[in-house]
């Protein structure tokens, strides 16, 4: 087999600028363009309220918001305790990025990228890890530190036969 | 049932004695050949439709045989429901870290060298009903999420060589065009490895709700890394950190960490018959499951009628293939006492798989909501009746 | 295509600039899970219909992917239409030359050990348009009465166990209950062999058409000894000479005899793609198509795109399975030049497909009504249409 | 694996007597019942002909009737040929056997035993096999010499991997 066959073509720039959207835990990707909490909240209870409850809480679907105490983690044993962006979650460019690409649910798209700079700084502040005033952009997002960020590690299951 | 069949004698289903006149026994031509058949109208087994938005369904394993699943029967896992894509519309971007980033349309993947391989996919989910079910829960709503196809496509291989991967491209982010737009990262090492562009599944064109036109196939991984409508591939030097790979397919430890990117599912397996809502009658019965391995080949299926204090080798039904689902038997005669029927799966690379209460000890039970392969066991009571049997 | 893919991109095709207002980018939701999927509205890939009563209909070949064929798309031969049959009414009857006859009804048979395999089942009519079709053919026409499927269920060797044979039973006679109650004779030696009574085809229930619900399956042999429809075994002494095996499916030879039972299929192989009517451009392509034998695996695949001068060795798609078909495959780099492409494949006893012309000179053309399996030649021309080149 | 796993049924003698009705070369299977020539050209005029033509010759479907010289058997090189029951049918028994289970083709199973028994006889007659006086029944339809008999042999390409 040869090393290329010359098949498929050479995308055209708007192609890849209009697609290459996804945010990367170093902030490579992120866009201009900048969020506060307050816009954030206006946001939320217009368009996210309905669904994730107020404030992130007791909504019909996924809790957003609530913390544990620094040492508590009680996600392997315990139920009951809804995993949120706060207590669970270990990058916060994930928020920018899952947001613009999947929500509101059924009108994935229609947030411009400050309403999802906004949205991802009131949904901090939510789980205090943002003041009320603080807005978000492309470089302070990603330097936000999230408590279960140091709790992530890789599958060590394959190096074993033994059940892990 | 012999008397429903004395039943039908006497009462002639079409059948009279071969007399001097026969007429009786008229029968009728049927309709001739079609273009696209249908099942039997009386075949009415389905997948049952589970989740707040309907955006799970599940395989009925127990009416099914042998080790390739019906496509309209293959399990569902939406997370923003069946797009409508037109096949002359739909475009595969792979760029980022290589060399020249493509496009392919799907007359272009039809070029390249077609590679098939029978694998199963399972979500990472299947087996989390486990510690919520009573006694009347089916293998369907057990382990439903499970299903086999022939996928055909081109090697990620191929069109990895033919962008041009660069030194430093160590991960790969993969993207659909559901209106999610749902993204995984995928690991280099294993792109390269057995990774599949499915354009067809079990000969036909991929199904609607299996990611027509396109999907990728990593065997043996849980099923949101086969990222269905697949429209685009960026190699990088790092994960993404997508949502679906951090706060969601993660696996909480009791020693407080989080275990991620554990997709290669651990080998399972599950009886499949008799099971919940069969009734059976004393004497001779196959005992029937289904056993697979992210991990590599089913080596061995052991069976249990007593709780697990004998084990008996089952026969395993051919082919056997990698990371792919093989259909078991175990041949057994019910005495009419009660039973507790197991079944445990041994892969080719030694793995065992744990009981419930040897998985809970280890990960806890709440982290086996996701990569639960823990044993199912089935209570045959003494009136033949089956049951699901809880063993947290 | 290329024109196509840029106009596609510049009016939009759901596509924006990810600017500070993405609104245009709204992505709707689809429908959520279903109980029984369905192929794409835009997947109108179809069997066509044929014969004087349309009681053929034949895959289309040069649609599909990989060894499986859509159970959808299984062609179909029909001698007296499809009956509709109530599976509860439903009874096997196995008499004749055994210890103890025994009728079986569908929950009987699920008790046995389930016995499941991949295998084709191809008329023995497949090729008979050979010689009387112009050059506007297809893959579909030429060759579209073979089809593959995972066929589960019971051992006839268990059911026969299970009767006992008598010391005098070596032949067996399979009926259907289609309108015409069709009837073959099989040897009891075969019988015993690798002989299936499937009630599941890919998993779920037999289709209507291929025999629900109990097909006899007889691996690597003619269709219609696959019998439809099951409903009686009876096993005597002596074939009984129905009419699908003399006044039918018999080949008469040039030397005045003529060959009974000549079931077991030969090795065959022909090239799907590129085939009439598509039209190629130059450059990088791979030559697929499918060959199998009734002999037993296959084991080579040769390709020429110079009228048999020169043979190269294609790759066969994984896995290779006894009496089953396999998807090959050669890359090939088309120059523009007028091409002639042939296959043809050699099995694991030795025996290597003829040619039209050999194959001519040993039985005689007309004799290839049946059993024809002679290599197919494709023909490129140098705008690239490709045309059905006839060798006789 | 025990001998035998007790599945299944002995089935009523009314069940086999009904569907036990195929016939071998030997004449095994023929039921009672005789029928003649002259019947069997009536019962063809009015069931049969509008598909298998005039004296089973010229209809839609298959040619049944039509002998050639004893020497002449060019079924493996030309065409134009038919094959029919006089020139190629190995047993006369199938002519019973098939007709009384698939003939006429959408009413299968409406003929009486002695109605099969006329059709063959005049399909025999038809094909130069039987005279117009003769009848058939359950001894003398097994002792019918069928023209191409002796030619049929048993498949000989499995013994070799050459092709044959
Ligand atoms: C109509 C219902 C609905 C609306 C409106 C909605 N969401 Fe959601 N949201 C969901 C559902 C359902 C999920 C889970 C989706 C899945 O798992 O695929 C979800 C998931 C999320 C998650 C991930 C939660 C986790 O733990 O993984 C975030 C963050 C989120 N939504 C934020 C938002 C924001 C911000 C808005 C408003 C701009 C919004 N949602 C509007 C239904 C909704
Ligand atoms: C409506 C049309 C139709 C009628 C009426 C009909 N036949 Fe046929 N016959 C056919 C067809 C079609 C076939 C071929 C069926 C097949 O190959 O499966 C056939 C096949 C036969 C054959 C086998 C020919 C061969 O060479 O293999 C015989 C014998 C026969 N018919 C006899 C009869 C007799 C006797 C009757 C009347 C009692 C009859 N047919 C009425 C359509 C008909
Ligand atoms: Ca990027
Ligand atoms: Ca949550
Ligand atoms: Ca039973
Ligand atoms: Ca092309
Ligand atoms: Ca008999
Ligand atoms: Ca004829
Ligand atoms: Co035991
Ligand atoms: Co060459």
């Amino acid at each position: 087999m040869p090393e290329k066959l010359g098949i498929g073509f050479v995308p055209s720039p708007e192609l890849v600028k209009a697609w290459d959207t996804a945010i990367q835990p170093d902030g490579r990707g992120l866009p201009p363009g900048k969020g506060c909490v307050t816009d954030g909240q206006r946001i939320y209870v217009e368009q996210c309220q309905v669904c994730h409850g107020i404030s992130g809480k007791g909504g019909q679907y996924d809790v957003l918001a609530g913390r544990l105490a620094e040492n508590l983690f009680p996600f392997a044993a315990e139920s009951g305790h809804p995993k949120t962006i706060g207590n669970y979650w270990p990058w916060a460019t994930t928020l920018f990025d899952y947001i613009r690409r999947s929500m509101p649910l059924l009108t994935p798209g229609t947030l411009s990228d400050n309403d999802v700079y906004a949205l991802s700084a009131y949904l901090l502040h939510l789980n205090e890890l943002l003041p009320e005033s603080a807005c978000l952009d492309a470089a302070s997002l990603p330097q936000i530190e999230m408590p279960a960020n140091k709790r992530f590690v890789p599958d060590n299951r394959l190096e074993t036969s033994a059940v892990r | 049932s012999r008397r429903r069949f004395l039943q039908a004698t006497a009462t002639g289903a079409g059948v009279v004695l071969a007399g001097q006149k026969a007429t009786a026994d008229v029968r009728r031509v049927g309709p001739w050949a079609s273009q696209y058949g249908e099942r039997s109208p009386f075949d009415k087994v389905n997948r049952t439709i589970s989740g707040n938005l309907q955006h799970e369904s599940e395989t009925p394993q127990q009416a099914l045989s042998g080790m390739i699943t019906p496509s309209s029967l293959h399990y569902e896992r939406h997370h923003a429901g069946v797009p409508t894509i037109r096949p002359e519309e739909h475009k595969l971007l792979i760029h980022g870290m290589v060399e020249e980033p493509k496009v392919f349309t799907l007359h272009d993947l039809l070029r390249f060298p077609q590679a098939s391989r029978i694998c199963f996919l399972e979500c990472a989910g299947n087996g989390k009903h486990h510690f919520k079910s009573d006694e009347k829960t089916t293998p369907q709503r057990l382990c439903g999420l499970i299903s086999q196809s022939e996928w055909s496509g081109v090697s990620l291989s191929s069109l990895l060589r033919e962008v041009g991967v660069k030194k430093s491209g160590s991960w790969l982010l993969a993207e659909g065009s559901d209106a999610c737009l749902l993204t995984r990262s995928i690991p280099m090492e294993r792109a390269l490895d057995d990774v599949l562009i499915a354009y067809a599944q079990n000969g036909e064109a991929v199904r609607p709700e299996q990611g027509y036109p396109l999907r990728l196939i990593v065997p043996g991984c849980e099923g949101s890394m086969n990222v269905k409508w697949l429209r685009r591939l960026e190699v990088s030097d790092q994960p993404f950190m997508t949502r679906e790979e951090t706060a969601k397919y993660s696996d909480p430890l009791k020693d407080g960490t989080v275990r991620q990117f554990s997709f290669v599912m651990d080998a399972k397996s599950i009886i499949t018959q008799p099971a919940y809502p069969l009734q059976i009658e004393k004497g001779w019965h196959e005992i029937r499951g289904l056993a697979w391995s992210g991990r590599g080949q089913v080596a061995g299926v052991e069976v249990s009628d007593d709780n697990g204090s004998s084990w008996h080798q089952a026969q395993l039904q051919s082919p056997v293939l990698d990371k792919s689902c093989v259909r078991f038997g175990l041949l057994w005669k019910w005495d009419g006492k009660e039973r507790l029927l197991t079944s445990r799966v041994i892969d080719s690379t030694g793995y065992t798989q744990p009981s419930a209460r040897e998985l809970i000890a280890i990960r806890g039970k709440q982290s086996l909501r996701y990569h639960n392969n823990t044993m199912t066991t089935w209570r045959v009571q003494s009136d033949g009746q089956v049951f699901y049997q809880r063993m947290d």
